[in-house]
């Protein structure tokens, strides 16, 4: 079954080029989703398939990991596979009722940018990992870029200049990589890399960690998040903010935890660091996110907060954390992405004042948004608090307590700006003009409401599949051995 | 020169002193794969141009990836492209510079294919290839063109219909190798002859992967130069 | 070979620093196309044939074209 | 010699950095990642140099070769930076038609 990976890795590909090729009248929007179901069933039928803790890995072309690429997957690649393509399916089933110039070039560029975050997942190669982050943020550029207005020019322009600065570095680390172990293998270059002399390992960790975090987006370099996120139309945010960030973050915990190790890391004190930059990345994005008058710039400097939090969860080295950060992952991509979708139907000039009396407009729209902005608070009967409440017990199990109060407090700073705007939306306004929506993109607000709900209450039968994913990026073990003895 | 100037060239020297001295901790030459097993190549893959080797076989999905992305990037500049005058075309150019043209642009292009085909046994490849197909679009269009009418060698239709052709033509190699119980995009592995190395017919799916990603790289990168260079005409 | 290859890097940052500091752009751009040529006889200095020919045509030829075109499209 | 590379490859890519952070044209910024990138093509091209290595084609009679794998990553982070720095072009130029300038300093639209 292991050729399903191939197919997970290329099905974009494929369908991105047959609708440029505009043969039989192919509508593009249809095409494009029913692309994106049929992955979504690979990855079904590979996670059937895939049985209680192993990982399928796959040698391209024949080659072992010292000549070839090999493609691998455990269970947190699958997680972040699922994520993927399912952003990418509400992103695509949103965009299909707006009124988007040129959709064959909208499609084919939204499959291209999945196709590029499926290959960072999949990959078990630095250079290969490089080609397809590369591939994800050209066409994130130009998807930010696609109105061709002038906001949406000035946000691609300041998103390439920090970004490409970004892959430079991890292409000199990628190099420095194989310069020390003559392999481009994550696990092949491992043993060398972890003899190699101190300094040049911190050299190649500092690189990592400053590139990747350039294309996450955290706090000394965050900048360029707002302008482009907020020039972008709502789908493509929701794209970016719910499912690259997230892959971005993932890989530089792929990388180096299986390039170094936890031990050699937390030598270097890496946890620390990466705890308190996530601890400043919460506080000024809450900080930030008061006073915007833009909904859409709210949202993304809530975004930058966010990410703060699955970095403290991920850097606190222990499963709590883990899982807890992992969890959060899925439900901060879900709800930003529905929150995205909300401020593309609510509001025409995304400014917030509009929102003013949405309530007795759009009854179900309203009811949405607060559910949704609960959860992004973190209030208890919904997914947010269960995953922030895991992230502060590993936090306290590591003795990070100050990171742990940060989080507490930030939920209710968030709090704080979102009732403002609960608050407009119930107070009457002259406009009583009721607001009609598409119904699929009213549908894709509720599924992802419903889906925050519910991931509360079977949270029971969702753990297990989380744990396992945390133990695969804590203890890598099948991971490396699978692509040892793949020939 | 403000302060923050200072700043800055004093993080950028400290970063530079950094990197200088982690780089001089480098081994001396890393122990890469084929250091020692350069010989076991040919019969391998079946070509003796080991950089073909490393690209269209080892490792064929990087390939398949930089392709993707100069496919990205034309559909991208095609989407961005804008009706802004360029008055590159409207120069008169004397007539030596057509006539020298005329001359050299048959051998420009004629190059492009040798270096395309001959890729495995010799220095080149599709890349290589493709781009210097390219830059002979690029001269014809900038010497040909006159004020009202922009001269291509191919359509716009024309160049996406090749660019589409070869990344077909990379994914379907590629899926042979599916098809026949063997791995995505492997070349001896998939029972393919590989010929006598050192030969122009050798190294299996290598001179045709050469072929179609020549065919990709050309015709994007012309329909990147159009796209930049459309106007109101 | 070795004094050779020196020289050549020095005319290379050199030409990277006029690059950068030149007052109009359109110097700048020529500066860039100095700089992928030297680069490509860096290349074939350091034996690596195939990277020297994919420089010198994309590098110094094709991408100069392209920012002559943005140029042109802007200032000119 | 080794050193004057790695002096070279450092120089380049912080003189581009510090290009980046002070240039206002656009184009310029352009240049400047370019110069960037060039740094480590160079850095990548001397991972693969072997003293006494003649150029990846096998030759009777020749034991040592430059190591192919490196120079054909930097084959694809030139195709790579081409196409990057086509799109930014074309970015530039759709700027200037919204602005009327390529000074970086007028690009403040977006502010809050």
């Amino acid at each position: 079954m292991s050729e399903l990976l191939v197919f997970i890795l290329i099905y974009p590909l494929l369908f991105a080029v047959a609708v440029q090729t505009r043969v039989g009248k192919i509508r593009p929007y249809e095409f494009g989703i029913s692309g994106i179901i049929t992955g979504i069933l690979a990855l079904i039928l590979l996670s059937i398939t895939h049985g209680q803790g192993d990982v399928i890995a796959y040698p391209m072309g024949g080659w072992g990991y010292l000549k070839g690429i090999v493609i691998a997957v455990d269970h947190l690649s699958l997680l972040m596979a699922g994520l993927i393509q399912c952003i990418g399916l509400l992103t695509l089933l949103f965009s299909s009722k707006q009124s988007i110039e040129k959709p064959h070039i909208y499609v084919s560029l939204v499959l291209l940018c999945i196709m590029g975050l499926n290959g960072i997942v999949l990959t078990a190669d630095l250079f290969n990992l490089f080609v397809f982050l590369e591939l994800a943020s050209l066409v994130s550029y130009a998807l930010v870029a696609y109105t061709k207005e002038a906001e949406g020019l000035e946000g691609a322009f300041k998103y390439v200049l920090m970004s490409f600065g970004g892959s430079m570095l991890i292409l000199w680390a990628t190099a420095l990589v194989y310069a020390i172990s003559g392999s481009l293998n994550i696990v092949g270059a491992a043993e060398a890399l972890r003899q190699a002399p101190h300094f040049l390992q911190i050299t190649i960790v500092a690189m990592y960690v400053s590139g990747f975090s350039v294309k996450v987006g955290l706090f000394p370099v965050h900048a360029w998040k707002a302008d482009a996120y907020t020039a972008a139309r709502a789908p493509v945010g929701a794209l970016l903010s719910g499912a690259s960030s997230k892959v971005a973050i993932y890989a530089l915990f792929r990388v180096l935890s299986l390039l170094f190790g936890w031990s050699i890391l937390s030598g270097m004190n890496l946890g620390v660091v990466l705890a308190t930059l996530g601890l400043v990345s919460i506080l000024i994005g809450h900080m930030l996110a008061f006073g915007q008058s833009k909904l859409k710039r709210l949202l993304t400097y809530s975004s930058i907060a966010h990410i703060g939090y699955i970095l403290i969860g991920l850097s606190v080295f222990n499963l709590l954390g883990t899982v807890g950060a992992l969890f959060h992952m899925v439900n901060h991509g879900l709800l930003k992405a529905g929150l995205f979708y909300f401020a593309a139907v609510a509001t025409e000039d995304d400014e917030i004042l509009s929102l003013k009396g949405l309530f007795r407009r759009s009854p179900s729209l309203a009811i949405c948004f607060v559910v949704m902005a609960l959860g992004m608070a973190g209030v208890p009967p919904l997914n947010g608090f269960l995953s922030k409440w895991l992230i502060v017990m590993g936090a306290m199990e590591a003795g990070f307590y100050l990171h742990a109060a940060v989080i507490v407090i930030a939920g209710l700073m968030a709090l704080l700006y979102y009732v403002p705007l609960v608050q407009l939306m119930f107070t009457p306004s002259d406009e009583t003009q009721a607001l009609v929506l598409e119904r699929s993109q009213m549908g894709v607000i509720q599924t992802v409401v419903a889906i925050s709900v519910v991931l509360f209450f079977v949270a029971n039968w969702v753990f297990p599949v989380l744990q396992e994913a945390a133990s695969n990026l804590m203890y890598p073990d099948s991971y490396i051995d699978t692509i040892f003895n793949l020939n | 020169m403000s302060k923050h100037h200072y700043v800055l060239v004093g993080v950028l020297s400290i970063s530079f002193l950094i990197t200088v001295f982690a780089m001089c901790q480098l081994p001396e030459s890393s122990g890469s794969f084929l250091g020692g097993e350069a010989l076991l190549v040919p019969q391998e893959t079946g070509v003796i141009n080991l950089v073909a080797a490393v690209l269209y076989d080892y490792r064929g999905l990087d390939t398949l990836g930089e392709t993707v992305v100069i496919f990205a990037a034309s559909l991208v500049v095609s989407l961005l492209a804008t009706n802004m005058p360029s008055k590159m075309l409207h120069t008169q150019l004397s007539p030596l510079v057509q006539y020298g043209v005329d001359l050299t642009l048959p051998f420009i292009l004629l190059f492009g294919f040798y270096i395309i085909l001959f890729g495995h046994i010799s220095p080149g490849g599709g890349f290589t290839g493709g781009a210097m197909l390219a830059s002979g679009a690029i001269v014809a269009t900038i010497t040909y063109s006159t004020t009202n009418k922009h001269y291509t060698i191919l359509s716009h239709q024309a160049n996406n219909k090749i660019e589409v052709l070869g990344l077909g033509t990379f994914l379907g190699i590629g899926l042979v190798g599916v098809a026949v119980n063997s791995f995505f995009l492997a070349n001896a592995a998939s029972g393919v002859s590989l010929g006598t190395p050192g030969t122009l017919l050798s190294g299996g799916w290598i001179p045709l992967l050469s072929v179609a990603s020549g065919m990709k790289v050309g015709a994007g990168l012309s329909l990147i130069f159009s796209g930049l260079l459309e106007e109101d005409s | 070979m070795d004094i050779i290859l020196a020289v050549v890097l020095l005319f290379l940052v050199v030409c990277a620093f006029f690059a950068i500091i030149a007052k109009t752009v359109l110097n700048a751009v020529i500066y860039m196309s100095v700089f992928s040529a030297l680069l490509a006889v860096v290349f074939v200095i350091m034996q690596a044939p195939d990277v020297a020919m994919v420089e010198a045509v994309i590098g110094a030829g094709l991408v100069t074209a392209l920012y002559v075109v943005a140029l042109n499209k802007t200032e000119g | 010699m080794d050193l004057v590379i790695y002096l070279t490859v450092a120089g380049l890519f912080f003189l581009g950095a510090y290009g980046l952070m002070t240039q206002r044209n656009l184009i310029k910024l352009i240049i400047c990642l370019n110069v960037m990138e060039a740094a480590l093509l160079l850095f990548l091209v001397r991972l693969s140099h072997r003293t006494g290595g003649t150029f990846p084609i096998i030759q009777s009679g020749v034991w040592l070769y430059t190591d192919p794998v490196s120079q054909a990553l930097s084959l694809t982070a030139i195709v790579i930076g081409a196409s990057t720095t086509a799109l930014l072009l074309a970015l530039s130029v759709l700027v200037y038609r919204a602005y009327g300038t390529l000074d970086v300093r007028e690009l403040r639209r977006l502010r809050g």
